[in-house]
């Protein structure tokens, strides 16, 4: 990471922590202010390259959480400690931190959100978590949730059986936060829109796209609408600014630009 | 005296403002395409697309290197099909002219491609024989031997009917003004000039590999605008057709640089990175203060200029 | 483990470390390249000369454009028999080689200056035939006809007697490999590569007047790094002789990038403006900490290391 | 002038005060700190460049004061204000102001020292001034010195007729100096340099040689011994760098590289 952000620098992987099968934790060196929400390109040398969250800064190292899902992930969750990692970035505008913010997290959507937590604590800023998974072994750092968090999982195996969206509205209904604050996969995210919307409380979300450059040249992650760049004026997108955005939920685009399915 | 005015008539075609978005950047929706032209381009450019869809290169695909960008993308492009969607999409919404940028492996396919973007009626069809990132694949550039690119130039002319066509040229292979020469002489309305140089190698010395997934990529930035200039500037005493000239240009100054070489209008791509989009707003209105303090009411005046003898 | 060593066999010429001092930098007198290989050159080479005195271009010839810089110097040179004293006479106050950079206007005032610079026995003879600053006196650079760079290099070897020869190619007419097959098949015992690039001009808007005297100028420094690397990397594929990998080098970490794409030497030029004559030593510390660093003891081990499969 | 000195940067003359036929100052816009003895390459569009000592910075303004010598210099004697000149630098090392300091002037060598002078007293730094010229019309600002230099001319017309360095010679008898600082003609340099070694007092000479980058890169400048570039290491030397030049008051070299009259 460095103040020309679209250089390609690498690291050492500093150390690696496997929070279950297929999800990890990577750390590597930190060189430059990142604040939450906002994501990293992770080059594995001679495979390719994909967008990561950071999902905490601490000690000097950055925190990167991957669940592997596909051929790029799958070897990245295999990367191991002093293995050489491309680095770039930070890219993209994170959170805006305020205070009563609940923080809305869905399977590796946790990553962000654990930052931006730490972030308020630091800041001694209240705030209330809701994280929901698939099933127990998904959530990265559960000890670190234990108590904090309210946890929701599709199988019941931790926290209450069900969607984190059903957390929302049971805590939207008893008190209402200040800002929400989202991030998981878009079906989740739409959800959580409609809530805020619906209880008129201000959400930032964040999102993901297909990307190519990961600052805002190619064109790859422009939204429908207006154009928004999820890698520049994203990830992390305001209620408002999604005002502005006609293709939430459709079939994304693939590398060719081309919408799948479409 | 009167505000002086940036519209710029390229080829018949009226821009509110020199400035046009180059191929290949923000490119590849309709909407993204709206954004920057709401941004204050005068015109913008598709990303080069062909026949087939192609999902272009791994990653990565773009870097910066300290002085510009290399890229490599492989011309990814959805396909003439999706791309003609775009274009309508674009034109339902916006009225900032639009390039249909394109390319094929072969010249029957220029023409094929041609033929089906010139239907969705772009505003200039622009005729990329100069990218050098698909060398493995697609061979060395049409653009390399003047009797290709003088074939590629009238297959796509047929096929655009009334659409005027700009050919894009590189400064990869010397003897520009010759290639500018066989363009035109086949029946190009304008020329774009320039694509990226090189193409150059970026290595990741702890790695010891090319970074690039592709191994090579193209230059561009601020690194290549003395040599875009000295292309406008050579091409301009080869032809008498319009240029839009490009490559480098971040300011003002470098656009002015553009003009009075020889350009119509100007190319901006990579100075969305350091610059963002605002580039062309800011650059428009860089233009306008210069042709304000020189007491000057429109770009006419300083096309050229540098021409002396 | 030993302390690494940087030293670099170039045709059986021993360089205490692989830094070569590029042609026309800080190369017009035996005294300015002494201070040269003082400050940790592991070779220096003269600035390229001719049979005739020439005064080059009038000023200014040489410019930043704030991401390198770009020169039409115009091949000034106190001709053939004063370059020569200057070269005897840095050989009688200097142990560190000593390339001796030439041009012509035909082929056979290249075999003239090259028989002359040999009588004072310089380590290696250098032949600039890709110099893009004096097209309008001398037309287009040698280098662009592949036989006509044969001829040269056939020319310049037999003149040179047992002093080894480098050919000088740019990355400016395209067809490198061919070019790099062309001087190697004619005898080249190493080539140079890159030359400046471009050409480019630069235009200054208000006088509305491209700055150089000479109009264009070609362009060298940060800008060029990308392309004199994929330069190299594609030359050392084509051809099996050693490369001096010049262009853009401004650290270790660029030097590595050299060598990694296949040079045996590196040259460095437009880095003395940005880091003055420092930057010798500096590079060189460079690479034996990387050296260290990765517990190697000689640059043979990375040489190349960027052509992975 | 920028912090690329090596970039073009053209600008408007904002003011030229004629001295005597063919003896001018121009006055540009500052960009950028100067120090006395450090020079600036000026660009007649069109026509060709040439390094010139500053000989003042005040308000805002560079001045540069030109002698009409050969076809270069008598075109920038008649540029007029308004015309746009370019302008690059500062280049080189200038002098270093101490207490006790004796400047020794020739011709047009005035320049750089009447900047100096200027620095000096406005540190309060006490000093003495010795200029020589060939006759009175040649002294630029004449009304400056009245009464604090002491002047010397080739043929009487102003102060006492003689060399400037008979006039060193005599101060140098009087009372030693902390240091010499000169600027003139090469074989005036050479006379002080002489005196300053015969009296062990510390000197700062200006040279000039033909130049044609200005920064270090082109090798036209440099000094023949231990190659210092006039353009970086100088245009000001000290005794004690001299030692390592070996072509002093030798024929100068030309554009070619080939010293002339060789
Ligand atoms: C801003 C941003 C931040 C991200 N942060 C993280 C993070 O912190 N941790 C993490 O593990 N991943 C994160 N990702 C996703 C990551 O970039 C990769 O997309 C993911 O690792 C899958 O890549 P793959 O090549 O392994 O699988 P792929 O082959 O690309 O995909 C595997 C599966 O996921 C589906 N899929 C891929 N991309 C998407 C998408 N965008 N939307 C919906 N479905 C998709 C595919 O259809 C397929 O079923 C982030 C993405 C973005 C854009
Ligand atoms: C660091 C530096 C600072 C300078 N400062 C000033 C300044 O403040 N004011 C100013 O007027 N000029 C200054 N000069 C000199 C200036 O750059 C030009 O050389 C001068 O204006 C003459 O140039 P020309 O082309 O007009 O004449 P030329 O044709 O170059 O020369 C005219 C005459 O002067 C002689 N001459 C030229 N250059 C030299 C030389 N270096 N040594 C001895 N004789 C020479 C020639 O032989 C000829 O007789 C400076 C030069 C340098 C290197
Ligand atoms: C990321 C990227 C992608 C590009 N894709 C294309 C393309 O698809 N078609 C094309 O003709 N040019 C393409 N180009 C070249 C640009 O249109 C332009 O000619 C070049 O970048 C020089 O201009 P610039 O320095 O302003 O970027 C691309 C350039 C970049 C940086
Ligand atoms: C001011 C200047 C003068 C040059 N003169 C010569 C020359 O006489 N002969 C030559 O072969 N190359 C000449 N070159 C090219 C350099 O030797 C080198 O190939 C090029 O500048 C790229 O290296 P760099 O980026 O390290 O400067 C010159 C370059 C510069 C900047
Ligand atoms: S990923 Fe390239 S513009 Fe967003
Ligand atoms: S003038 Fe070029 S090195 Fe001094």
């Amino acid at each position: 990471m460095s103040r020309d952000p679209a250089l390609m620098r690498t690291f050492r992987v500093a150390k690696v922590t496997t929070h279950a099968p297929g999800l990890v934790s990577l750390y590597v060196e930190q060189t430059y202010p990142i604040t939450p929400g906002q994501f990293v390109n992770l080059w594995i040398p001679g495979v390719d390259e994909r967008p990561f969250s950071v999902s905490d800064v601490k000690d000097g190292l950055v925190e990167i959480s991957v669940k592997a899902l596909g051929p790029f992930s799958r070897r990245l969750v295999e990367v191991r400690r002093h293995d050489w990692l491309g680095v770039r970035g930070p890219f993209g505008t994170g959170f805006t931190a305020a205070e009563h913010g609940l923080l809305v997290g869905g399977g590796i959507g946790v990553a962000p959100l654990r930052f931006l937590d730490r972030v308020l604590a630091a800041q001694g800023l209240s705030r209330r978590l809701l994280f929901g998974v698939k099933s127990a072994a998904e959530l990265i750092f559960p000890a670190a949730y234990a108590g904090t968090a309210e946890l929701w999982s599709d199988d019941g195996s931790l926290g209450e059986r069900g969607l984190v969206t059903q957390g929302l509205e049971r805590a939207l209904a008893a008190a209402a936060p200040r800002v929400i604050y989202a991030a998981g996969p878009e079906p989740m995210l739409l959800a959580v829109l409609r809530l805020a919307r619906a209880h008129q409380i201000p959400a930032q979300l964040s999102f993901e796209r297909a990307m190519k450059c990961g600052f805002g040249i190619c064109g790859q992650c422009c939204m429908d609408g207006a154009g928004l760049r999820v890698c520049v004026e994203g990830p992390v997108l305001t209620d408002l600014q999604l005002h502005q955005v006609t293709d939430l939920g459709l079939p994304r685009r693939g590398p060719s630009g081309r919408r799948l399915g479409a | 005296m009167p505000h002086p005015t940036l519209v710029t008539d390229l080829c018949g075609v009226r821009l509110e403002n020199p400035l046009v978005l180059a191929s290949g950047i923000l490119g590849v929706t309709a909407s993204s395409l709206l954004r920057v032209a709401n941004s204050g381009a005068g015109a913008v450019t598709t990303k080069s697309f062909s026949v087939d869809e192609r999902p272009g290169h791994k990653g990565p695909t773009i870097l910066s290197f300290g002085a510009g960008l290399i890229n490599a993308v492989g011309l990814s492009n959805p396909g003439v099909d999706a791309a003609v969607a775009e274009i309508r999409a674009y034109k339902a919404i916006s009225r900032t002219p639009i390039v249909a940028s394109i390319f094929g492996r072969t010249v029957d396919e220029f023409g094929a491609v041609a033929e089906r973007a010139a239907a969705a009626h772009p505003d200039l069809i622009e005729v990329n024989v100069s990218c050098p990132n698909v060398a493995a694949e697609l061979g060395t550039p049409f653009e390399a031997d003047p009797a290709t690119l003088a074939a590629v130039t009238r297959k796509v002319k047929a096929a655009a009917r009334s659409v005027p066509v700009s050919v894009k040229l590189s400064t990869n292979f010397g003897f520009l003004a010759r290639a500018a020469q066989a363009a035109a002489d086949a029946g190009a309305d304008l020329l774009t000039a320039i694509n990226t140089v090189g193409p150059g190698i970026v290595i990741d010395t702890n790695v010891r590999r090319p970074v690039l997934a592709n191994v090579t990529g193209g230059v561009s930035g601020r690194a290549i605008l003395p040599i875009a200039v000295r292309a406008v500037f050579e091409i301009s005493r080869a032809v008498r057709i319009p240029i839009i000239g490009t490559g480098g240009v971040a300011s003002a100054e470098d656009a002015l640089q553009m003009l009075m070489a020889g350009a119509t209008a100007v190319g901006i791509g990579s100075a969305v990175y350091d610059h963002g989009v605002e580039v062309f707003a800011a650059v428009g209105r860089g233009l306008t203060a210069y042709l304000e303090r020189e007491g000057l009411d429109r770009l006419d005046s300083i096309r050229g200029a540098a021409h002396v003898a």
